[in-house]
């Protein structure tokens, strides 16, 4: 496979951050996989290896005015937006000191403080929410936008339908990305979507539209600057992201329904691999620092397992605490 | 302020004072600007506070009110209207899953101070799909507060104590109350939201009710009373959080109680009011606790039979009498 | 205005016949009107006077073995399909021999012998349940299509997109017709749709696509039967009518939202009217003619209405009747 | 016949009886086909049937079925599966304002022959979107069939009498019984969707319930037994229409009575089951009837909040106990 037809085109500080994030994402959920096996992580846990350009390339361009909205695979995206590993990682174990106090869990995760706004098992659920930020943004006069990511499997919704066409006619700064994955759980975008032109459907209702390969940071971060800004000057802008997921949908998925070799095929354009053979076909970034960097990365995860290990657990006699502000 | 007004007009007092005191309020919703809203509601208000403050929205109930759920979590605080119940059905995820569960599930670092304004309920004719009464299903979920104003004080009061509620509120307003008139008791109506209230003393039985039966169960109190029955009728006002206390003190008082609901009747609001007495008051009870409520039909448009398939005055004061035990 | 940019291209027979049609629906809703204002039919009553052309010009196209599908606005769409006037002014007086027996009214007319699926309102209600409808006519083999009326307002909503695309991906035999009127309730389109071009959105599915002028029957019924014959070989089609109403939308509606010129404007291409005179210009048809087929329609009305006047209320001891089977 | 079995492949059984048996039946839903369901209850069936029978559908719950309703009234037998309940939020309009009333908006002309099945309730740590317990609120709806199979018996018997029923019904599968296993005590399962029936017969005090809730009343009554009281159990089967005749036996007998309910508190279904027994079991009760229900709260996350705030055995046992008032 080719490692990216040009180089890289940003300085060296930022060409190591985008592979710094791909690898944080890549080691934090190889982590909760190992944790989820040993019964420290419960529920439903979706993994979003494979996808990591997107959230590594989309993710850093927002700043701290703008909000970031999600779904159930929002591992990377809250990782990248800075919420500490330790805090995830402590949710995901349903602790005390987890970022939603172990009431979320790896679907539903919540930060104020880099304005994420989940964390949604809904499919669809996001979108309506994201449009009502921007509304919220536009009329504030603050500066802010909202991304809000998906899949290519919510675009048979309802909801984006009428999000969409909310967007367009408010003009609210909303950037839609969606993560198109080729599947939603085991039904193939083909066999969901009578027209699989994802950008097509986006533009009926007037959005500006972009599709990239999801697999290259590089191309998902160019093209993804060229469209906040767009959604920063005003118009809201639909971002397609070609990707894959390398792992079953959750962890019950026993993938009847793609072939081992298409899954390998995919594999061999990994965006973290061919991104790091880029960087050092380049000379931006050598193999010492490449495994000085895994292991600050993999130092950071580990931290985070043993935090979350040793976190207090909530007393059931907080149950109803949260529920409103009186209760 | 002693004059009488309508519901409707109150309703759009209150709009009036909340949108002129906060510029975070908007009020979204379809229709509810150019044409005044559907049940005029917002008449005037388009030309008062302008297109930025009165939303009119294309047809998407699950569109806009999520949207509404996200910008009160951005800052604002919307009403969204909902034309009737009946499309709220397009809206319950919105609402029950990010609305009502996003406090609780961020571990309280969110929360949505939306209110949601509703017509609801039967009674003019419009069949089947227009006239559900389901404010029971709103009032079963944990994170929400539901009110039901029956008069002109508490449509004048509530909407301003709800946008300070800090989570979300949803308002039935009954169809057939809009154009009904009262006396405001207070310039600024009624603005609790956590009570129920009185509105008529009685030792004999204690009818309970809210929203659109109220006129109803006060005639039937009234009718009572002259056959000499003294009826008291509690007005829930809040279906959720529920104050129970204010429904017990009567109910241990005459010892008897009929709920009034224009739900159907299995799975109603009545059910968990008979539930809680039962809970409750159980051995304060000289006779089982009666429900009147709606037959378990899809609303007909004929006239005699969408009255047939209704809680009326007289179904009203015959389940008293029942509870009575012939004493009456 | 002019009366048509071409001759009538039909045998004299339908050219009658459309006016005919146009002429029962008129007649009908003006008697509903007056009906209302008597207080013999309550509830909402919507008139669909304007917007004749589209039911006379799309539903005599429709075979016994098609169904049909329609919306609060359907007494034209029923009464063309040939439910009786009588049976239909019966349901709205809420009488025993109205076509529902007086359960529905008028927003909910029904009829099984002509395959007439009511009658909805809810907007967008009847858009999957056609789909559906269109699925199980082609699984049974049998010919029929169906044909489900809607209004531009319903297209905001999320049912007409994830009906669409399920039409569109099973390849059923539906024909979706929107009737543009321009507003939905007060909303006009350009308020409701980020971009107006509704052909563009159907489009996006991969239906096929075809817009006509709804005030003028000719058209409608040319552009009608190709979409037709389209949809009877297998492909799911999309039809825009532009049309208007000029009545208030229901009988509570003060008409805020749109200036009396607007209204007289559209009123001066009234599609009857146009229509006559066209037919009369080209002389296929006669003042004398038309007098009498007025008085033909008009008896056809007032025998509606007295039967309906004249006609068994149910019993409330009958309430419980038609719940499920077994009630 | 004999040998046991899971409630998923009594399920599947269920299907394939029913989809060989008529051609008219297909099975709609997200990933029914090629995923295999995704409680793996259609594995195999898309095989076996093809794609004309075991419909794939996108990501659109009011779209498919919607589309569901009208396939029915068109002449076919669908089986709409929604993955859980809590994406029937988004389909309910179709389920209610279609499906539910137009038996009756056409005046008995039209008839919706639909069954749709729908995954239900919590105790996976899915938390708050994926954990409801709203078998109640279809309940309250008339014209709808709701069922709730508990047992491998009514996994494989309950799906062919919903076909064969003309009208919509809606089957709860509660989640956490898919992987439970049972004998099957007739080769076709139970047919009866009509009926409660007694699970265990008692004479202290009846513990009523449904569906998921069954296994740990039963376990608790095992308990209670092991303390010298014999508690009855009943499970409704059948929420709608309600067969109050076996639990007021029961009650009757027992004077005491206990429901298990695993929605929320406020306006559960229990509710109705308790207002009924006040309605005519009153005179027969020694006690107030009990409510062991969920907390009000949206399902956490964490295990230990997850299980306080869930019925238990121990919170059975404890209502009973309080109900028999300390004589056990
Ligand atoms: C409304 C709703 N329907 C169904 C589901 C079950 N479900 C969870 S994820 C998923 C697939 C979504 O696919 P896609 O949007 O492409 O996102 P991806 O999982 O590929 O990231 C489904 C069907 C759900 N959570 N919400
Ligand atoms: C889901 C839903 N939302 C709102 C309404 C109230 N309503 C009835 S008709 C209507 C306007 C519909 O406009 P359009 O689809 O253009 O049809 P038209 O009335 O112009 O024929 C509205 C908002 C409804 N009946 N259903
Ligand atoms: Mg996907
Ligand atoms: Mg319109």
């Amino acid at each position: 496979m080719p490692v990216g037809r040009y180089p890289v085109p940003f300085d060296r500080d930022v060409a190591v951050e985008l592979l710094r994030q791909m690898l944080r994402i890549r080691r934090f959920e190889e982590a909760c996989a190992e944790q989820y096996g040993l019964g420290n992580i419960r529920g439903f846990l979706h993994l979003y290896i494979g996808q990591e350009a997107v959230a590594a390339g989309v993710v850093p361009l927002l700043g701290p005015e703008d909000s970031l909205v999600a779904t159930y695979r929002e591992h990377g995206h809250a990782l990248v937006r800075g919420v500490a590993a330790r805090s995830l990682m402590a949710e995901m174990f349903g602790r005390a000191t987890g970022c939603c106090r172990g009431r979320g869990g790896s679907m539903h995760l919540f930060d104020a403080a880099t304005r994420f706004y989940g964390g949604n098992a809904i499919v669809g659920g996001g979108l309506p929410l994201a449009v009502g930020l921007a509304l919220a943004a536009k009329r504030s006069g603050r500066a802010g936008i909202v991304a809000c990511f998906f899949g290519e499997g919510a675009m048979a919704e309802g909801a984006f339908h009428e999000s969409a066409n909310l967007a367009a006619l408010w003009r609210v700064p909303a950037l839609f990305v969606c993560e198109n994955n080729r599947y939603a759980m085991g039904t193939a975008l083909e066999r969901s979507q009578a027209r699989t032109d994802l950008c097509g459907h986006a533009a009926a209702y007037g959005l500006s539209t972009r599709s990239a390969d999801g697999m290259d940071v590089v191309a998902v971060r160019e093209t993804a600057e060229a469209a906040v800004t767009e959604v920063r000057a005003g118009t809201p802008c639909f971002l397609e992201l070609q990707t894959y997921r390398f792992r079953a949908h959750s962890m019950f998925d026993p993938e009847l329904y793609r072939e081992r070799a298409e899954v390998e095929a995919w594999r061999a354009r990994g965006p973290l691999h061919t991104y790091t053979d880029r960087l050092k076909a380049q000379g931006l970034y050598g193999e010492a620092e490449f495994l000085a960097l895994d292991a600050e990365v993999a130092a950071e995860v580990r931290a985070a397992v043993a935090y979350a290990a040793s976190a207090p657990t909530e007393p059931a006699t907080e149950l109803l605490r949260d529920v409103t502000v009186a209760a | 302020m002693s004059a009488r007004q309508t519901y409707r007009d109150a309703l759009r007092e209150a709009h009036r004072s909340a949108l002129g005191g906060d510029p975070r309020v908007l009020l979204i919703g379809e229709d509810v600007g150019r044409y005044g809203g559907s049940y005029a509601v917002s008449r005037g208000l388009l030309d008062e506070f302008g297109p930025d403050r009165i939303v009119d929205a294309p047809l998407s109930e699950l569109g806009f009110v999520g949207a509404g759920v996200g910008a009160a979590l951005g800052g604002l605080r919307p009403i969204v209207e909902i034309m009737t119940v009946n499309f709220s059905l397009l809206a319950l995820d919105p609402i029950v899953n990010t609305a009502a569960s996003l406090r609780h599930m961020s571990g309280g670092q969110f929360h949505v101070p939306l209110v949601i304004r509703m017509a609801t309920g039967a009674g003019r004719q419009l069949a089947a799909q227009h006239s559900h009464s389901l404010e029971g299903w709103y009032a079963h979920v944990p994170g929400l507060r539901v009110l039901a104003p029956a008069t002109v004080d508490d449509a004048r009061g509530m909407l301003g104590a709800a946008l300070d509620d800090p989570d979300p509120v949803v308002i039935f307003e009954h169809a057939q109350l809009y154009n009904v008139d009262g006396t405001l008791t207070a310039p600024g109506g009624d603005p609790d939201i956590a009570h129920a209230r009185v509105r008529r003393p009685g030792g004999d039985v204690t009818l309970v009710t809210w929203g659109g039966m109220l006129p109803r169960t006060l005639a039937a109190a009234a009718e009572l009373a002259e056959a000499g029955v003294d009826a008291a009728v509690v007005d829930l006002r809040v279906l959720r959080p529920l104050d129970m206390a204010t429904v017990y003190e009567s109910v241990r008082r005459t010892r008897r109680a009929v709920l009034v609901d224009e739900s159907w009747r299995s799975g109603g609001f009545a059910a968990e009011l008979s539930a809680r007495l039962m809970e409750c008051a159980f051995y304060d009870l000289d006779a089982p606790v009666e429900r009147v409520a709606t037959a378990e039909v899809p609303i007909p448009y004929a006239r005699q039979l969408e009255e047939a398939a209704l809680p009326q005055v007289a179904s009203i004061v015959a389940a008293a009498r029942r509870c009575l035990g012939g004493s009456a």
